[in-house]
């Protein structure tokens, strides 16, 4: 079987980043972000990114530090109000900006990954996220059209994953992560447990192995939890 | 006297019927879940990828894994299930969500809703919100009847609009109206006010709702 | 919580069913079909039915059963090679065909239950499947316009089912399953085992069950194979 | 002499690289399996839901849940993982498989492809081939250079198409032909013969091939 698995964040980078480059980052606020590999693309210096994740971290964490060095030149997000550095360099016009609504970008992502360059949705219709775009009638009702999103890189979180780069997520931090694996023209994973093929049931298996291209195996992460909200006992 | 932000949540929750697959938006919408029904059961949706939402953990429990779509740590229930992200806009998208009750800023009397964006000010983005209010098969709108007193309630949405024709119905610590979307542009009088809170006056209500609307019969 | 569960498949389709309506109708050949719901159609002798199902059974088996009946007006499918019957009926006029590449299918079906009234794929461009259809060009490639898929009825085989009607397939009888299950204005799902909520790890539930409006539960089930092919031990 | 169909499948064969992902169309490709070069390992794709395609089972331990895109009862392996048919076909649409080999009817010297219908007689469907055949990296089409005498490789397709300009490489049981699909259907000399079987003379290549194609320097 060919080697998918790279000792360290940066070995697994090497030979795939440019500057200009389009990358995916999986995660939905700081969960299931692929946070070893935002580091070392922080290291690498690589600039001028077009970052295409539903969020855009915050200060100081996920796709924050990156925000930080001024290696982004543009977000295609659906949120970004958790971060105020983000708003401070947008408002100065050191940051571009493009807003999806979270289930368009998820449905353009899965498009890409998918061979399908275009589609038709209802949602934005009737908005500023339509101007510019084509409408259509199907039935009586107007949707708009969509474009798929193929990245050079996407950089996914998993929680298991095997040497064959089967994938499997844990709870709400699948989130973006395996639509974005299928869409990047290379697919990196970073994974909490690394098992043996076949350890993995077949049926459970999240994202086959032929979207992963690399693998990069860290056993502990940061995980912030952005709001930590909790009720007390016996209530 | 106007309704307080649980007597608005209780009387959203009056909306739930059996079986219902609910998501409820940030702010007063979340505590429609402390007023469900007794006899009834309602799964809720998080748009970022799980149906079966429960309460927020004990402390000591948080899980970072295991969160809402406002970045809350949550828990998990014995109905629940997680997919991923397309597959929750699918869901939401696809009309089998049956109920979303969420914040505006603004409502007009056609059923557009502004709630994301004030222009020259920071923009956070509309996250799910576009997505839920086109896809959802009922909209509910939960918002304070007007903000340092402008109505809220307009004969057209100033603001850039999250959704156009959407809202079917709005619950304001003032009242509740009733929005039929299929009058559209077309004439005035797609808007109903169908309760009032208890004590407020039908004057009241006019005074502080820019939207043109009808009142059902017997009312105030 | 609602009731899902039907004491059978009779009950379980009660009230849904009516004379020219549309019917999608999971399984790939014999695997993963849903064949106490079919034999619950046949009973009924409702007809004149659209039947979406990737192939058309074979002769007495599958669908096969409701082309015995003539219950089935139309097949829209992509491969039907494995019936006499159909064959015969098809050359008299007697059914009505239309093909979909396999992969325009599902996409069709999967867009359909997502809310995508239309999307672009290559598949078909060049070929008959593309005639009378809309061709268009994106970044000098050409594309075609295939429409989403809803039916008014999907009958979807599952291997487990809990009452709140998460479904897990097992192996390669998944297939078409999953993605009608989202497509039908009312879907019913057949399931060999019945556990409760809680029981089925909710990291690998493949169907949520807010795709699922009815449930019946059968122990065994005829499981026909097409092809037994085997090899011999110790070669 | 002519190649044999295990000498086909073996030709074929060299196309693969390690950790190649390949769907093999029923026939003479689903020979291929047996013929992967020591030393690489592929992992094979069935269109109707299955990655990591293992052997027939052994007698007794057929499952009916296991099967193949030809209905035909096979194995799991460790790498195995399944999915739906949508995902499965948004894995070939999408470019992910790297080779599909598969049988044909006709070629065409500009890479069309027909292998699905003759019109008149029963029409089965086209299956998954025509998702292939646009989806897939790289086409290989493996079959035997004449029906019935009648060439096969055509100066265009009489039958219906599969796919237009979408094979890279043809083997016959006389030879192999490599297509330039950047050529179209611009200009002859897309198609190119590089290899023929021990012993097949030129000649008579040359005559069972009603398809224009280039001799590569020094065959023959």
């Amino acid at each position: 079987m060919a080697n998918k698995i790279y000792p360290d964040a940066a070995a697994a980078l090497a030979g795939l980043l440019h500057d200009g480059m389009m990358i995916m980052a999986g995660g939905f606020g700081l969960c299931g972000i692929p946070e070893k590999l935002i580091a070392a693309i922080r290291e690498s210096g690589v600039k001028d990114l077009t970052v295409v994740s539903n969020n855009a971290g915050i200060d100081g964490a996920g796709l924050g530090v990156l925000l930080d060095t001024r290696q982004i030149r543009k977000m295609i997000s659906s949120y970004v109000g958790e971060n105020k550095l983000f708003a401070d360099l947008y408002l100065k016009g050191e940051l571009e900006l493009e807003f999806n609504p979270q289930g368009t970008l998820a449905e353009r992502i899965r498009a890409g990954g998918a061979g399908i360059p275009a589609f038709f949705t209802k949602t934005g219709v009737g908005t500023l996220v339509a101007e510019g775009k084509e409408l259509r009638e199907f039935d009586g009702e107007t949707y708009v059209m969509e474009r798929g999103l193929v990245a050079d890189l996407a950089l996914v979180h998993a929680w298991k994953g095997d040497r064959e780069g089967n994938l499997v997520y844990r709870k709400t931090a699948r989130n973006f992560n395996p639509v974005m694996a299928t869409a990047g023209k290379v697919t990196v994973a970073e994974i909490e447990g690394l098992v043996e093929p076949g350890e993995i049931e077949p049926d459970q298996i999240h994202t086959p192995g032929i979207f992963v291209q690399r693998i990069v195996h860290y056993p502990s992460y940061e995980k912030r939890i952005e709001q930590r909200t909790v009720r007390k006992r016996g209530a | 006297m106007p309704w307080s932000r649980d007597d608005m949540a209780r009387r959203a929750a009056a909306e739930l019927k059996d079986g219902f697959y609910v998501n409820l938006g940030i702010g007063i919408p979340t505590l429609v879940s402390n007023f469900i029904p007794p006899g009834i059961t309602v799964q809720l949706q998080s748009e970022n990828g799980m149906l079966g939402m429960g309460p927020f953990p004990f402390e000591g429990e948080e899980d970072p894994d295991l969160i809402n779509a406002g970045k809350q740590t949550i828990t998990e229930l014995p109905t629940t299930s997680y997919f991923d992200s397309a597959q929750s806009f699918g869901m939401i998208r696809g009309g089998h969500i049956d109920l979303s009750i969420l914040g505006a800023m603004q409502v007009a009397e056609n059923g557009d809703l502004a709630n994301w964006m004030i222009p020259g000010r920071m923009v956070k983005g509309m996250g799910g919100a576009m997505d839920l209010v086109a896809g959802v098969k009922r909209v509910v709108v939960l918002m304070e009847h007007t903000a340092k007193d402008e109505p809220k309630l307009l004969h057209r949405c100033t603001l850039p609009l999250t959704g156009a024709g959407v809202v079917d119905m709005v619950i304001t610590d003032l009242g509740v109206f009733a929005i039929d979307k299929s009058m559209g542009d077309k004439e005035a009088g797609g808007m109903e006010l169908i309760e009032l809170a208890p004590g407020v006056p039908l004057a009241e209500i006019r005074q502080k709702t820019e939207a043109e609307f009808r009142v059902r019969p017997g009312l105030g």
